[in-house]
């Protein structure tokens, strides 16, 4: 009986999904939402927003509706909420995706129905490479090219020997071929740590190896919370007398503000490289940054405005075939010519649909009312194009 | 052989050790009197950090949010023993296994309700948050010398009480053998609740511990939890003695494991796939550790004597 | 080699220092019904326990029908035909009356590792189950669940779960053990009408059951034979009646 | 009540239940959801696996805390093979029972021996050990996960690259599961595995080497789980050793036990209810644990066995599935 009253409960909620309509645009956004990688997640979600708020809630015309889905940090999870997207609510486009792993679990969901995916972060060097697909863009970077520019800081710097941490997964191996590929010094050792649900966040062991190693700098990728329990380890450890911390992707605006609450003040002037900052100079990006200090009351982080850049990239591809939502090939050539105002300024797009763009070197400073930022410091590659593009046969 | 690392990464191992022992402890105790097996343990260690980091930010300093915590944890231990627990001591294994699985949901949900999703850092005086210097060069984090001495002092509490206090004569027997200490006219209601608050205390104090290091956070427990539990099955159940001996051999074993395994390895393989074997392996190497003295003595290495 | 059926010798097993059975010397001769009574601890249970293989023995030898079997493991000896009853009713509770017994026949009836065919209708395992339930006279409620029966239908489905295995050794740990007079006076009914046919170690505090129906009767005391004997040797033997008849059979 | 494990469905309903199965892709269609054909391709590939647990569990009391290892096990059975271009579905479903079995014949050995909650924690921590294993392995992906290019070929007598034929696959696979456990359970070798449920010892003193026996059934079990494995690791395409994680294997616990233990449609009746409370109270609030665990709790408390249990306890006289 039970099973009955189920089945026919099952049948009467699905059958009062709401029904298709075709004069909207739709677009999904998977990103996390639980778990405490949730922070990021909600910096996306609050940028995604803020576009929906400045588009009017409009492309071409047409009413938007943004669906919003958690995945929960996990590949499997994320993959879910991608087939449901596709197939229940039919989505036209789909953005998001924080990490590189939940993105290659979900992407054959998205692509094999021809539903157009959109990295809003995570940049794993497959779909630059062998994987790319035409229905495929990104409003980031490819994992390597950060580190890439940070290994040119390093050279730079004249440091000769570098101890390198990163967690144990798809984007934490593309960032250590990044720096291992442009850094000409020696590579003292590498710790690869647990990632994902159960991640690790006590580095006493990896930090006392990279002591021992006797290299002259710490080179780190740590998103999310790890970053901060990174910086504060290191910190209590005694090893910024002896070891200049180098990172990518740890100290940005999301743990900018816990470490200045913490006082870790070891953490100002210290460098990390990006393609944009959030005092980067050009319209949008001022538009951005103060429309989202204004409704959230802090700076918004490079997720947030690569999230913010993945709205207005679909509004131009919407616009350019006047809401023709079934002109595929109108909509994908729209948006391979980038033409859009992005939050980095202007930008191409090479054959496998990743930006080619500018990556600076930052530093953390303190604003005018004391809080802490990032401030630009130099350009150290300009125009690059991803080491995978060759790879790619589009 | 860098005799200093290996030092440091010893005394970084007992770090770990004497956190899995405070979380242990109450594990046992509960397990081991009152037969209840409390996944849910973890979430109190949860709860722990979340009080104090609370405190902490309000009274601004760190020692005052520990001490304020502590009984607020435990506080939180006897009102869920009163609620829920106690309703299933009739249970069976298979009920408490799923119960308290039920209760991690609730307390994950309602910690990112609360405190919302992003965790919270707790920050440390200033003589705590430096390093001292050891020989050749090495130095090691104050906080975690102070992590070591909370727990081996609160590892001699215990033995002091469990085998010196009344108490602790009842605790003891009560892990040996149940009926008896009712039939010796005990208010058995009373005492499971003072092990369950006490073990709950022990949990949190694990947990305001590990916080300033890596945050407080949701689901913190939830992973710590299962190795608590392999700490106190390698231990024997009901076992204070063998939950502190356990609980080194696992911290040693995972340390060790993540600072020379990767070394070892590239003896038989590309230094690439060591360094992604060696963490999984290392974290492996626990589980069997116990699978090993489980098929070789079945009660584990302490078991309490008569049961 | 005394050619006893069932021949112990020696046996020892300790807990803890404590000698639960204190290098026991036993025969137990075809056929008969050989009783062993001693007061409360004296190791009955355990001496049991260790003739139907549960527990190994520290030291000493076991051997049933010339056969050493002291490291034997339980179901061996179960399927050698050797049977035990439990003192503390020991049944699957969630199981009716009939399945109980027909367990006991399937185990004797080759390997259960059929895995297709359905067992509750297989007439080769009812039929003889049927038949032992009728021996201890509980063929009416052979469709009940086990649990819902008294303590003294209990008693008695044991002995059928026994008699199941068509062993040629009962052995009978205090089967009167908490019963009624009626009840009681039913088992010794039981237990006479199998005299002769089966050869049984019991264990028994009811004395004039006891000395009702046994041939033989060895005390046991402290984990140790006192003596052994017809009854009427046992009644008349002044150290049992020091170490223990006196107070109870006046 | 003769019976011991009487399945307690009137039959209208489980020809209801199934026909409702059955005719759910058409259905699908009709309301423009083709989504409803995988949540119910999920619901019914982990009914598979709860069916196979709860030979153990409900029949046997072998708590098993485990059990997503095989699925684990079973679902890179499919992509190794698949990793090296080798898409042939016999093979790879004989490589996920065998290799499924053969890892609960080792590991059951050893659990075995013990009793009680080290067997639920034992039983654990092999399953650690199996998703530490395959998270060590750089080649298949680690804590990546492995992507499955193409489902599984069966020389051209099907083809579950589409999802019809896979779903139609997946409902056969269950009924015949079933029906195999049915069958064991019903048979003398089902009638031993619950005796020892029932008492061990006792079931040892009538002459069952009583081991061997909960070891086989164990076995079964194992690469029952190891075949959902499979299914399941053609329908997702995507596997991760995450699959294995402990709180996996608690779900299924709960699945076997929110339907009812040692019933034979209590295992589907409780993943449904899960996969479908699971799909709506999330969508419902982000705080949809709460709930869900409090249900737990309360179950748990307040009735035992299950779904059965509640409604027995509600004072509805015969349960539903289960034996009453």
């Amino acid at each position: 009986m039970i099973k009955k009253i189920t089945a026919l409960a099952a049948m009467g909620a699905f059958l009062a999904a709401p029904a298709m309509a075709a004069d909207k645009v739709k677009i999904g956004f998977v990103t996390t939402i639980t778990t405490p990688a949730g922070v990021i997640g909600q910096d996306m979600v609050d940028a995604v927003n803020l576009a929906m708020e400045d588009i009017g809630g409009k492309m071409a015309g047409l009413d938007v509706e943004l669906i919003i889905e958690d995945d929960g940090f996990k590949p499997p999870i994320g993959k879910q909420k991608v087939d449901k997207l596709v197939k229940k609510d039919q989505v036209d486009f789909i953005g998001g995706f924080i990490w590189s792993h939940v993105l290659l679990a979900s992407k054959k969901s998205a692509l094999d129905s021809g539903t157009f995916l959109i990295s809003s972060n995570a940049g794993p060097s497959q779909i630059a490479g062998k994987q790319c697909d035409k229905n495929f863009f990104s409003t980031s970077w490819q994992n390597d090219q950060t580190p890439m520019a940070m290994g040119e800081v390093l050279n730079q710097n004249g440091v000769k020997s570098v101890y390198v941490m990163a967690p144990n997964y798809a984007a934490g191996k593309n960032m250590i071929a990044g720096v291992e590929r442009t850094f000409k010094g020696k590579i003292a050792g590498r710790d690869l740590t647990k990632w994902g649900k159960d991640a690790q966040l006590d580095f006493s062991a990896e930090l006392a190896k990279a002591k021992a190693s006797g290299a002259e700098a710490l080179w780190v990728f740590y998103p999310g919370k790890a970053g901060g329990a990174l910086i504060k380890q290191y910190e209590q450890a005694g090893l910024r007398d002896t070891m200049p911390l180098y990172t990518v992707f740890t100290v940005d605006s999301i743990a900018l503000p816990k470490l200045q609450a913490g006082n870790l003040a070891g953490v100002m002037g210290s460098r990390n490289t990006q393609h944009w900052g959030p005092d980067l100079d050009n319209p949008q990006n001022k538009k951005f940054v103060s429309g989202f200090k204004k409704k959230y009351g802090h700076y918004p982080s490079f997720y947030a405005a690569q999230s913010y850049d993945t709205i207005f990239l679909i509004k131009s591809a919407v616009e350019a075939v006047n809401g023709d939502l079934s002109n595929k090939d109108g909509m994908r050539a729209a948006m391979k010519k980038a033409d859009f105002p992005s939050t980095r300024g202007k930008f191409s797009y090479g054959n496998n649909h990743f930006p080619i763009q500018n990556f600076y070197l930052r530093e953390v400073v303190a604003d005018a009312d004391g809080v802490w930022t990032t401030k630009i410091v130099s350009t150290v590659m300009e125009n690059h194009q991803d080491p995978y593009a060759a790879e790619c046969k589009m | 052989m860098d005799w200093g690392l290996f030092t440091i990464q010893m005394l970084n191992g007992v770090q770990l050790g004497v956190l899995l022992f405070l979380l242990a402890a109450g594990l046992t105790l509960v397990f081991g009197i009152m037969d209840f097996v409390n996944l849910a343990h973890g979430s109190l260690y949860m709860m722990g950090a979340y009080f104090c980091a609370t405190l902490v930010q309000l009274t601004d300093s760190f020692v005052l949010g520990v001490i304020l915590a502590l009984p607020l944890t435990a506080l939180l231990g006897w009102i869920v023993e009163l609620i829920v627990v106690r309703a299933l001591y009739t249970h069976d294994h298979l009920d408490h296994v799923l119960a308290t699985f039920g209760m991690i949901l609730c307390f994950d949900t309602a910690v990112d309700f609360i405190w919302g999703p992003t965790g919270m850092a707790i920050p440390l005086p200033e003589v705590l948050d430096s390093h001292i210097d050891l020989f050749g060069g090495h130095t090691f984090p104050v906080f975690r010398i102070l992590i070591i001495s909370t727990g081996l002092a609160v590892a001699g509490f215990l033995y002091v009480m469990v085998s010196h206090t009344r108490i602790g004569m009842l605790i003891r027997a009560g892990a040996s053998n149940r009926t008896m200490v009712m039939a010796l006219g005990v208010d058995i209601g009373k005492l499971f609740a003072l092990v369950f608050a006490v073990g709950a205390a022990l949990a949190g104090l694990a947990g305001m511990l590990i916080a300033p290091i890596t945050e407080a956070s949701i689901g913190m427990g939830n992973e710590i939890i299962i190795v608590a539990f392999v700490v106190i099955i390698i231990g024997g159940i009901g076992s204070i003695k063998g939950a502190f001996v356990a609980a080194m051999l696992v911290g040693l074993i995972d340390t060790m494991g993540r600072s020379f395994l990767d070394q070892l390895l590239k003896v038989f393989m590309s230094s690439e796939s060591a360094e992604t074997s060696a963490p999984a392996l290392s974290a492996m190497a626990i589980y069997i550790l116990m699978a090993m003295v489980l098929a070789f003595r079945p009660q584990g290495l302490f078991p309490p004597k008569v049961r | 080699m005394s050619g006893a059926f069932l021949e112990v010798r020696n046996l020892y097993k300790s807990y803890g220092g404590i000698a639960a059975t204190d290098h026991v010397d036993l025969d137990v001769r075809q056929s008969e019904l050989h009783a062993i009574i001693g007061p409360n601890g004296a190791g009955k249970t355990t001496l049991i326990s260790q003739l139907s293989g549960e527990i190994d023995p520290d030291g000493g030898t076991i051997r049933f029908d010339g056969r050493d079997m002291t490291r034997t493991p339980a179901y061996k000896r179960s399927l050698l035909g050797l049977a035990r009853s439990f003192q503390i009713t020991s049944l699957m509770l969630d199981m009716t009356v009939l399945e109980n017994v027909a367990l006991a026949v399937q185990a004797h009836a080759g390997h259960s590792f059929r895995f297709w065919q359905a067992a509750r209708k297989d007439p080769a395992l009812t039929e003889p189950a049927m038949a032992a339930l009728e021996a201890v006279g509980l063929q009416d409620r052979a469709n009940d669940i086990a649990q819902a029966m008294s303590h003294g239908e209990h008693r008695q489905l044991e002995i059928a779960m026994a008699l199941a295995t068509n062993p040629v050794l009962l052995l009978l740990d205090e089967p009167m053990a908490g019963m009624g007079v009626e009840e009681s006076q039913r088992m010794v009914e039981i237990l006479r009408s199998l005299k002769g046919e089966k050869t049984m170690l019991l264990i028994e505090h009811d004395m004039d059951a006891v000395f009702a129906l046994a041939d033989r009767i060895s005390v046991l005391v402290y984990g140790r034979v006192i003596a052994t004997g017809t009854p009427e040797e046992i009644r008349g033997d002044e150290a049992v009646r020091r170490a223990y008849l006196g107070d109870e059979v006046a | 009540m003769t019976s011991l494990f009487r399945t307690g469905l009137p039959a209208f309903v489980m020809v209801a239940g199934l026909g409702f199965l059955a005719l759910l892709p058409v259905l699908a269609e009709w309301v423009d959801n083709i989504f409803l054909i995988d949540l119910f391709m999920r619901l019914m590939i982990l009914s598979i696996a709860a069916v196979g647990l709860n030979l153990i569990l409900g029949y046997g009391g072998m708590v098993s805390f485990g059990h997503a290892a095989y699925l684990v096990i079973g679902a890179y059975a499919v992509g190794i093979p698949a990793y090296y271009d080798i898409y042939d579905g016999f093979l790879q479903f004989a490589i996920a029972i065998v290799a499924s079995a053969a890892v609960a014949l080792v590991t059951g050995a050893i659990a075995l021996r013990t009793k009680g909650v080290y067997f639920i924690m034992i039983t654990m921590a092999f399953a650690q050990m199996v998703y530490f294993t395959f998270v060590s392995i750089e080649e298949y992906g680690a804590d990546d996960g492995l992507t499955i290019n193409m489902r599984s070929e069966f020389a051209g007598l099907l083809d579950i690259e589409d999802n019809f034929t896979l779903y139609y696959f997946v409902l056969v696979s269950l009924i015949a599961v079933l029906g195999l456990v049915y069958r064991i359970v019903h048979s003398r070798f089902g009638m031993v595995i619950s005796g020892a449920k029932g008492n061990e010892r006792r079931m040892q003193a009538i002459g069952f080497p009583t081991y061997r026996y909960r070891l086989v059934c164990y076995v079964i079990s194992g690469a029952i789980c190891g075949y959902a494995g499979a299914l399941l690791g053609n329908f997702t395409n995507f596997i991760t050793p995450e699959m294995g994680d402990w709180v996996h294997s608690g779900e299924l616990i709960f699945m076997v036990v929110l339907g009812g233990a040692g019933s034979l449609f209590g295992p589907v009746l409780g993943t449904a209810v899960f996969i479908l409370l699971e799909e709506y109270l999330s969508r419902l609030t982000q705080y949809w644990h709460f709930p869900f665990g409090a249900m737990l709790i309360l179950v748990v408390i307040f009735t035992r066995g299950g779904i059965n249990g509640m409604f027995r306890w509600l004072g509805m006289k015969s349960g539903i599935g289960g034996r009453s």
